[in-house]
């Protein structure tokens, strides 16, 4: 049986949020997509339904990336519901 | 008790001290630590600093920097408040309380916190200056400084 | 700008924080400690701290440890106040604020003058205990800590 | 032509001021004890006064002086006028 609404959270921060114009967004991951689903295979999500630039951008060496408020890499699994963020270098304190 | 709070308005470093000495009769020193909006960084006339904070994330961080600290030294209590919004130069931006038994404790944690806050803490700040604004980048100092607390150990 | 005060009233951290801050607009960083009556010392109940002190040379003392870290670190303005008289557990003694540009001069100034003026500093601790008085004896512990500050150096 | 008048300002502190009973006293010394007179002389001319615990007190080596609020050794020089202090190590902070 096909899983009803397969959707990923999605959040930009500071610098790659004014880039990309978007703070938050929702994106449904379509059935042939859900399987051992990475980061990287939602960043190519994203730059083929909002442009290369989102690719550019979001493959920068640079670029932090957390799920669920835990910090992982671009080799991480995402899966229904999670809350992907990406984020700049921190600069608090 | 931890306590963790990030919030727009402004602190009262006052009050802070009473909640944190206040906790326990065992409490022989506490170590503040606050952090203020400078007006000469880099050399340009800052105008006004932006910050920017990950809802849920950051806290949580904080409470496991905090976490971490409490294991390597006697951490009665501690208080970490960040301030997000637009800020002014002279305001304060960041206060860091640590209460312990021995004064030792309470330094190295209050330093050690805040170290880690500033390279690990999901904040970012954009200053406005009068070149017009800028997201800044982390310090290398900043990253050197909280990698020294790791060859300490 | 160095403040010393030696004094029977307890002071307020938030007021001395915001005079420490508002010196320059230089300061980036203010680390300050308070250090506080316990009544665990060495396992008995103290009910009571009487403190006594050398007027004039406890003042000239302080001033000098503070010049000594301003000469090591970067200090904008330094305040020392110290109580004297009866004090109940519980009850601030001394606070020790320092305000610098970046936090590590804050952090190492600040813990450089508690040190110190814990050796070095003309006052004295009489505890009042459910066992009777006595006058404190420096702790060796206090010693070997300011005696640190100088391998370090 | 003699001198009118030398006395030296002494100070007594917490254990010391309880144990001998005074905080502050003045000692005038006599034309032949000026010259050269070290603290040690001092101590054994509050001893002649005052009694013989005042030297026993005085002596001990955790005993700490300072004169004109510079702390310095029982060898030290004493002159007309010095307020010279006798204190227990310090237990401030």
């Amino acid at each position: 049986m096909n899983q009803v609404g397969y959707t990923i959270k999605v959040l930009l921060f500071a610098s790659l949020r004014e880039k990309l114009g978007e703070s938050e967004l929702y994106l449904d991951i379509a059935e042939g997509d859900r399987d051992g689903l990475r980061i990287t295979d939602v960043i190519r999500l994203l730059a083929v339904s909002r442009g290369a630039v989102w690719d550019d951008t979001l493959t920068n060496s640079k670029v932090l990336m957390a799920i669920n408020h835990t910090m992982v890499d671009a080799q991480h699994s995402v899966s229904a519901d999670d809350e992907l963020a990406f984020y700049p270098p921190v600069t608090g304190g | 008790m931890i306590r963790v709070i990030v919030q727009k308005d402004d602190f009262d470093v006052g009050i802070e001290a009473k909640i944190l000495s206040q906790q326990s009769v065992r409490i022989g020193g506490m170590c503040t630590f606050v952090g203020l909006v400078r007006d000469l960084n880099e050399d340009d006339d800052i105008t006004g600093l932006y910050l920017e904070h990950y809802p849920g994330m950051t806290e949580k961080q904080i409470h496991e920097i905090i976490m971490e600290a409490s294991g390597r030294w006697q951490v009665i209590t501690a208080t970490v408040i960040h301030r997000v919004g637009q800020l002014t130069p002279g305001e304060q931006i960041v206060y860091v309380g640590v209460a312990s038994e021995h004064r030792a404790d309470a330094f190295d944690a209050c330093e050690y916190i805040i170290d880690y806050l500033k390279t690990r803490a999901t904040f970012w700040k954009k200053e406005t200056t009068t070149l017009g604004d800028r997201w800044l980048e982390t310090r290398q100092s900043d990253i050197d400084t909280a990698g020294a607390w790791v060859k300490k150990s």
